[in-house]
């Protein structure tokens, strides 16, 4: 069936897991595609090892023709650090969802920051806990209703979402790369990924992308509120961009000296 | 590849819309995205019983390829007609 | 690679901590992740001092969390990795241990035991038998050696290596803080002087090959969505497991050809408990010794008829109860009345399990 | 009868107990031995009182730490108090001079003493710092299972790089030995 | 046959799940094309999955994955079946058990045409042995809270202590709240079991269907 | 404070999550502190739904160590505080629960098990019972109440509280996914109306007075610098333990004047085992029953006898020997024929059980 | 012996377990001299709980005549927030070292930030783990011996000094008290905490101070080598000063409005 | 309060000096931060058995408190010889 035309999958799916397991309009799906294309890009197949955490980034266990490992909730990153120490020649890719980020593992997150540790981190910022139907995240909007804040969250009681890449790029050396996208701009955020795994190649430091998704299901919208939600209530929390480009100085950080402890 | 998807295939305006109904799950966000509104859905039913989409509802295709991009389950391919549409990156057919 | 970090044999006076880092270089461990924690820092910093010599890797993670999950990412990517950790840090290391348990990952982990529960002491224990052996929400498919000594230490840190990387069950050397802080003599050597052969260690992830298109992708998940799906996955491990006791599981006996009262101890304990039955000997007393060195898988099959055939036997421990708990499961049907003389992070003498032996033969 | 013997060290973190301890287990399993030495390490080591556990023996060492001492050493104020519950009827009690006051509140007429002037001495002969190189020279000389040329060896195991940058510490280094040698030996010929 | 849209909201735990399949079940045996809709999304693989192979073999169309379908379940998966969200677009008649959720019948939005839907009604299952729909105020609160509803069913009972006493003052309660809400009583629901007792209509005069159970299979 | 969330006594029929969410509201318990996970979620979301109207807090914390913590900052201000986890989160829970077990903090843990070691399944098994009753680097001196119905997880969550702040030890009620998301029948009631008077919170610290003048100050601590401290420490907490247990430990069971064969179970399988037994004894087999309701203590003292008197006893459970482990320690100086009938993450029928009985007769 | 001269310790300094167990030298008691000072000036001894953590920090279980709980490594804020749900009246100061802050207990940090929990905490920086004797710490200087970075701190590998009060700026949202002080200022380091604990009391929000410290015995230095530490090499990388006050406008932080999910 | 510190009290310049032995753990820390480096080691032994200090050992005291300020062991008071020194806050003599 020589020239029938067939999906335009980046040439890393697998196409025998498709059609995925994502709910209609989930943006995992349109993430996931952005990474693919970056992937592909980049011509990387061969020595990228993906990480998925608990939430529903689990379901892209299979997803694509790399070697996945399925992590703990909140831990992909100190697996695939574990990883990337002893085979430097790999590039791995830390796939999560804001709880599994900003919650339960944001101890790694800040100190991989910290270490500038050469890994992509994707994170899916969902504005709440997808996988378990519904929970508070820590990116959960002011008086978003959620099943943990049926009144809407208080921000007195439960503080405001948290800016993760702000987060990031406060304690991440020279070097580093941190940016927030949004799959209401493909285009960028798949440049955004694209770049991050090249810092991750070229042994600059860490990436950090946000990407700015959609859970229909949760938010229970159709398609037209679900791209209000991320366009404009979302946007108005999260400004997209990019935050820290390596090669840029760092404000209050010091020169490179070595001073060390006194000699004796 | 072991795995081949059976394309609807219609021609709109400057593009030529290929839709994949193993792929498509009727989540409507291609609908939204399209500038000129020709997106719509169709009689045909996808994978998951759910309608798909097809061009023809509104303006003619710009081949602008929004739909292609946001839809999450690449469920859409458009070509130009004026043959510039193989130069995405991906999967070329076989 | 760098040179080799021991030429043949050497005899050394050392603390336990710098033994295991030894044994680890001559392992050919690739690389340590850690989170300092007292009694184990010495492995640590003996380790570091050592490690870029020998072109070994180190990583300082943020807590044991993710200490544990580093080493998972270490051996996933095909290296002789490890941790050590101690108490609280080895109460937290469990989590990334269940996920081992559960996709069989090769991790050692040395543990060296501190008063507990909770902070409690920095000093000594035998408190983390139960943690160790059946930590974790799994069913404690875990490979455990107890050592005794330095030279202990040495061997089945050595061994731990191949254990885990020949069967696949998470492995844990455990030790102690008297071990770790105290000198004296030990052997080390290179483990191809002793026809000692370390296991090959195959990536999980990161195979050679386009995956998709020269082979399959390594698709590696701890997830399942039915309780069949779990329940088979369990009971091929659980068979796995089996298999492998006779050949994994490890003890030693002495003076238990006509004991009328069978010591048993573990660790540290045992050289004490050892001692105390030649005394008792000396003395007349008909006493007998068995020390457990695997603690999982336990060797009971070796323990029964010893325990059937003596009249007492007294289990001594730095714990409450932790190893007599397992004595008396793998006992179950014997009629041998046992009891225990049970010091929770205590240290325990010769001549107290003397008079601990008297006093159950006068009961 | 066959050498088995348990020494309790104990004194402020500053006054090298562990090093007399390290450097005395280490001669002895140099010298053919069974040896083993432990410190003690608490949380509040930070301000508390330092102790060594040392044992030498024909055989195999068995515990590493014991409950009664056949020597204990304290070395400061605290360290009286502290190691009471290592001290026997048969333990040789040996203390600086300068405490005498506490060990009678303390041990009342505990049968068996040895007062070193080592701080003494120390400070007024020699330098604060060897201090505990006397005390090590006492243990040595109260023993008797090494000879002071083992000691010696050991001594330039540890401190070889020092005395290299400034050889007038060894020689103050082997003073010490030698002074706190005869002050045991005197009292181990007994 | 008119085609009959109907769904089914109400406290996690009120019965939504097992008047549904009932309904569901009854409308298939009168020869109707018949599917049935798994849209909770929060704790999906506890309710319709375990039976979706019993009610297909009926013939009745489950819209929704089934528990060994994805991986992710491992983790509860909310993961919505692309069909669900397109329920009423079927034909035949369609019965929706929406699961609970601080969204209450706000979960409705995730289906397709549920605006414009003609045939479709929203009904709000009360069990008045439930603490929060105990009493009439507490039930008019709950319902209010739901969103749209344009029906109550009265689902009272209590498992297998179930009397029919109980039942009919349920359909008390509950038809006096429907009353100050301006809205109809549906049914009152009773396991086939009591269907004697109560007959063919309820002492308030509502409709009585009779509910086979199928719900405590799901756990064995 | 808001209206009492119950008057008098109500008959309901609801999931077993939100059973435990009455419960907590009727025991008075102040606050819930906890981290979403699967299968206990709706025990949170009913409690944020509820909490407000009746002047009860909540915090959803970033992890499971700090709901631990977090509930132990409850308790320690004088606060009835609780949180609920499962599976890997109860792995991250035992962290907190040792400084518990260790100052004896009146913690509530409800637990949700399911399937294990690792994420494993979300649905349901018997697999943290290790972990319940021994987590941690300490010694199980912890009260772990196994419920079998929702009138259990009712009574249990209640007495939970009160146990916990009587005797002072982390008290957790053990559940599993079947019964969190199984709907039956239940009687919940307010406490008072059954004569239930619930034990008097006092605080730790934040007393009443200026500490050092009007009183001293509570200075707590888990941390101890030497070995005998700690042991003092334990000692006195596990002779307390001892003198608790008569009062304390629990369990069922029937059919035990005659029976050939005794048939174990705790938690929700102790329901199917129950229903097997009387099947059993209809067909004429002599089978007896027994289910420990407090699986810490156990209560060996009364399953002595009536495992004495028994030919054989068959240990059933959803998890691979946890339960029976337990059995056998408890149980040791007895020859009755001990086998188990193991089904990690499995839920089993009384069909299964009456099988197994009929197969163990054979053999 | 009425009129002999005593020690000037603050008031609520417990008298009878001083001297303390610090080292000679040791930062940590001009830290807690400074907060000892705060809380007389601020008359708030009857209603204050002291929480201190594994670390140096322990050390300081007895240390005031107030109430304090000693928890575990990196666990303190969380118990104090526990506290403070509870006993809102309460003061709850969380008093911990570089590595039970930044390290082991940073998802709490991070969380408390966001949450914009009532609590006060003070972290002291003393470059490394000074209990557990001298290792790498997050605040490790480049180039600085510690035992676990023998041949010293390797940028590349282990990162550069962590920022823990840019950190918790970039993160908590506005009523957040942000500062770093110094034990080489210690009149403006007790300004810092006295302000801190208003913060709290006043109800505004989190209030955080980093105080750079001393650790002579790990640094192995003397007294004028440790001042010289502190204020030449120290300072090179934490600069003091009030980084967040309450009022101040936060950049990047969108408005109060409760926009929620979308209402049908 | 219970508990009662033995002082040495030395007048020097503006300042009266009081150092209390049970306190000072012979840090130095003061020494280095006196602006007239009076301060210096004295011959007596602390609590610890380290030396504690005494001043003058430079230039007169100008009673700037900065000794008292740093030392982590509140070992020194210093009061004012006009008579200022009683308003420090803290623990006033009994
Ligand atoms: C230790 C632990 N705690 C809790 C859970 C339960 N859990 C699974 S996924 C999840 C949240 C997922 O949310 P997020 O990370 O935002 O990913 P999303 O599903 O939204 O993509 C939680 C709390 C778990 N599996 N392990
Ligand atoms: C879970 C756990 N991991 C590790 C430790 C060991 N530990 C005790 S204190 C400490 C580090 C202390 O450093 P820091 O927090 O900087 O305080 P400092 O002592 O420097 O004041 C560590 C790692 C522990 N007690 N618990
Ligand atoms: S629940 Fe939300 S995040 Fe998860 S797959 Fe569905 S739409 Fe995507
Ligand atoms: S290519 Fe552009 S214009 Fe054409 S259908 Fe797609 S979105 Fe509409
Ligand atoms: S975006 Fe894709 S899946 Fe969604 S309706 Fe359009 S084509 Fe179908
Ligand atoms: S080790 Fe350092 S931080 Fe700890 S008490 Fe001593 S000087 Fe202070
Ligand atoms: S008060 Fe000032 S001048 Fe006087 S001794 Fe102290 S530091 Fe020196
Ligand atoms: S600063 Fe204080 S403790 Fe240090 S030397 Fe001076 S007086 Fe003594
Ligand atoms: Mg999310
Ligand atoms: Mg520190």
């Amino acid at each position: 069936m020589a020239l029938a035309a067939q999906p335009q999958m980046p040439r890393v799916w697998r196409a025998e897991t498709k059609p995925h397991k994502f709910c209609p309009g989930c943006g995992h799906g349109i993430i996931l595609k952005a990474l693919g294309e970056a992937i592909d890009a980049l011509g990387i197949q061969e020595r990228t090892i993906f990480g998925c955490d608990i939430g529903c980034s689990l379901l892209s266990w299979d997803f694509f023709n790399l070697d996945t490992i399925q992590t703990h909730h909140g831990r992909t990153t100190p697996v695939l650090v574990g990883i990337k120490r002893v085979r430097p020649e790999l590039v791995v890719v830390s796939y999560m969802g804001d709880g599994g980020a900003y919650a339960i593992g944001a101890q790694h997150l800040v100190s991989s920051a910290v270490r500038n540790d050469l890994v992509t981190i994707i994170v899916v910022n969902n504005t709440q806990y997808g996988m378990t139907g519904g929970q508070m995240a820590p990116t959960t909007l002011p008086g978003q209703k959620t099943e943990t804040t049926p009144y809407g969250r208080d921000v007195k009681l439960t503080g405001r979402p948290i800016l993760g890449p702000e987060l990031v790029a406060a304690v991440a050396p020279p070097g580093a790369y941190v940016a927030r996208g949004s799959i209401a701009n493909v285009v960028q955020l798949k440049n955004f990924i694209q770049k991050g795994l090249l810092n991750q190649i070229e042994g600059r430091g860490i990436a950090f992308i946000e990407a700015l998704s959609a859970c229909p299901t949760n938010w229970r919208t159709n398609a037209a509120e679900t791209w209000r939600f991320i366009e404009k209530e979302m946007a108005a929390y999260f400004p997209t961009g990019e935050l820290r480009t390596p090669g840029e100085a760092k404000n209050g950080q010091a020169g490179e000296g070595t001073p060390g402890a006194p000699e004796h | 590849m072991s795995v081949a998807f059976k394309a609807i295939t219609t021609e709109n305006g400057k593009g030529i819309f290929h839709l994949f109904p193993a792929l498509c799950k009727g989540c409507g966000l291609c609908i939204e995205k399209c500038p000129v509104d020709t997106i719509g859905w169709a009689k045909q039913l996808g994978a998951f019983g759910t309608p798909v989409v097809e061009p023809g509802h509104g303006k003619p295709c710009i081949a602008c390829k929004k739909c292609q991009l946001v839809c999450p389950d690449a469920a859409i391919w458009i070509e130009r007609r004026d043959g510039k549409g193989r130069s995405d990156s991906g999967r070329q057919p076989e | 690679m760098a040179a080799k970090p021991i030429e043949g044999e050497q005899r050394a006076f050392m603390t336990g901590n710098e033994v295991v880092a030894w044994a680890a270089l001559a392992a050919g461990a690739d690389i340590m992740y850690g989170y300092p924690i007292t009694p184990q820092n010495e492995i640590m910093h003996y380790w570091t001092r050592m490690a870029p010599r020998y072109d070994r890797g180190f990583l300082q993670t943020e807590d044991e969390i993710s200490a544990g999950f580093t080493t998972v990412g270490g051996v996933l990517a095909g290296k002789r990795a490890f941790t050590a950790t101690a108490g609280p840090g080895n109460v937290l290391m469990q989590e990334a241990m269940s996920m081992a348990e559960m996709m069989r990952l090769p991790t050692v982990v040395v543990v060296t035991q501190r008063g507990g529960p909770s902070t409690a002491t920095v000093i000594y224990s035998q408190q983390e038998l139960n943690l160790t052996c059946f930590g974790g929400n799994g069913e404690g498919l875990r490979i455990v050696y107890s050592t005794s000594s330095h030279q202990d230490l040495f061997n089945y840190t050595i061994k731990a290596f191949n254990t885990a990387w020949k069967y696949r069950f998470p492995t844990f050397v455990l030790g102690d803080g008297y071990q770790s802080k105290m000198r004296e003599p030990v052997t080390i050597y290179d483990p191809a002087t002793r026809g000692i052969v370390m296991e090959e260690c195959r990536p999980m992830v990161g195979l050679p090959g386009i995956a998709g298109i020269d082979r399959e992708p390594a698709h590696l998940r701890n997830t399942y969505n039915l309780e069949d799906e779990l329940y088979d996955r369990l009971t091929a491990s659980i068979k796995d497991y089996q298999a492998m006791i006779p050949e994994v599981v490890e003890w030693e006996a002495c003076a238990v050809d006509d004991d009328e009262i069978l010591v048993i101890a573990h660790g540290v304990v045992s050289r004490a408990a050892r001692a105390a039955v030649d005394s008792l000997r000396e003395a007349g007393i008909k006493a007998g010794y068995f020390r457990p060195i695997t603690l999982r898988p336990f060797p009971e099959e070796a323990l029964q008829p010893l325990a059937a055939r003596a009249q007492r036997i007294l289990v001594v421990e730095s714990a409450h109860g932790q190893l007599e708990r397992q004595v008396r499961a793998s006992l179950y049907g014997l009629e041998t009345p046992v009891s225990g003389y049970l010091r929770p992070g205590m240290g325990i003498t010769p001549e107290e399990i003397i008079g601990a032996v008297q006093q159950t033969l006068r009961s | 009868m066959p050498l088995n013997i348990k020494i309790a060290l104990a004194g402020e973190g500053g006054q090298g107990v562990q090093s007399v301890a390290e450097i005395l287990t280490e001669a002895a399993y140099r010298a053919g031995h069974q040896a083993l030495y432990i410190p003690n390490f608490g949380v509040e080591q930070r301000g508390g009182v330092s102790v060594a556990f040392v044992q030498v023996s024909e055989q195999p060492v068995s515990a590493p730490k014991f409950t009664t001492g056949d020597i204990v050493v304290a070395l400061s104020y605290r360290a009286v108090e502290r190691v009471k519950q290592y001290t026997g009827a048969a333990t040789t009690l040996v203390y600086d001079a300068s405490l005498e006051e506490e060990v009678r509140e303390v041990y009342g007429d505990q049968p068996r003493k040895l007062a070193v002037p080592a701080l003494e001495i120390a400070q007024k002969e020699m330098h604060p710092r060897v201090f505990n190189v006397i005390i090590l020279g006492v243990l040595v000389g109260l023993t008797g299972f090494l000879k002071q040329q083992e000691v010696k060896e050991a001594l330039e195991r540890q401190f070889g790089h020092k005395f290299a940058r400034d050889p007038s510490l060894r020689d103050l280094n082997y003073r010490a030995l030698e002074r706190g040698y005869q002050l045991g030996s005197r009292r181990g010929a007994k | 046959m008119a085609r009959i849209a109907e769904a089914y909201v109400g406290e996690y735990g009120s019965g939504k799940s097992e008047n549904a399949i009932n309904r569901a079940v009854y409308l298939r045996r009168q020869g109707r094309a018949v599917a049935l809709a798994d849209l909770d999304t929060v704790e999906p693989c506890y309710t319709l999955r375990p039976l979706k192979k019993e009610l297909a073999e009926q013939g009745i169309e489950v819209l929704g994955w089934e528990t060994g379908q994805v991986t992710g379940w491992g983790e509860a998966g909310t993961v919505l079946h692309p069909a669900v969200r397109w329920a009423l677009r079927r034909e035949g008649s369609v019965i929706i058990d929406v699961g609970y959720g601080v969204a209450g019948a706000r979960t409705l939005h995730l289906l397709e045409d549920v605006e414009e839907d003609p045939d479709l009604r929203v009904l709000a299952v009360i069990n008045t042995t439930r603490p929060a729909t105990a009493t009439v105020p507490a039930i008019i609160d709950h319902v209010r809270s739901l969103g749209r509803v344009d029906g109550l069913i009265n689902n009272t009972h209590l498992g297998d202590e179930t009397t029919a006493a109980l039942v009919q003052e349920g359909a008390g309660i509950v038809t006096t709240a429907a009353r100050e809400l301006g809205l109809p009583v549906v049914a009152t629901a009773v396991v086939e079991e009591l269907a004697p007792h109560l007959g063919e209509r309820d002492r308030e005069g509502n409709p009585v269907r009779v509910i086979h159970r199928y719900m405590p299979r799901a756990f064995w």
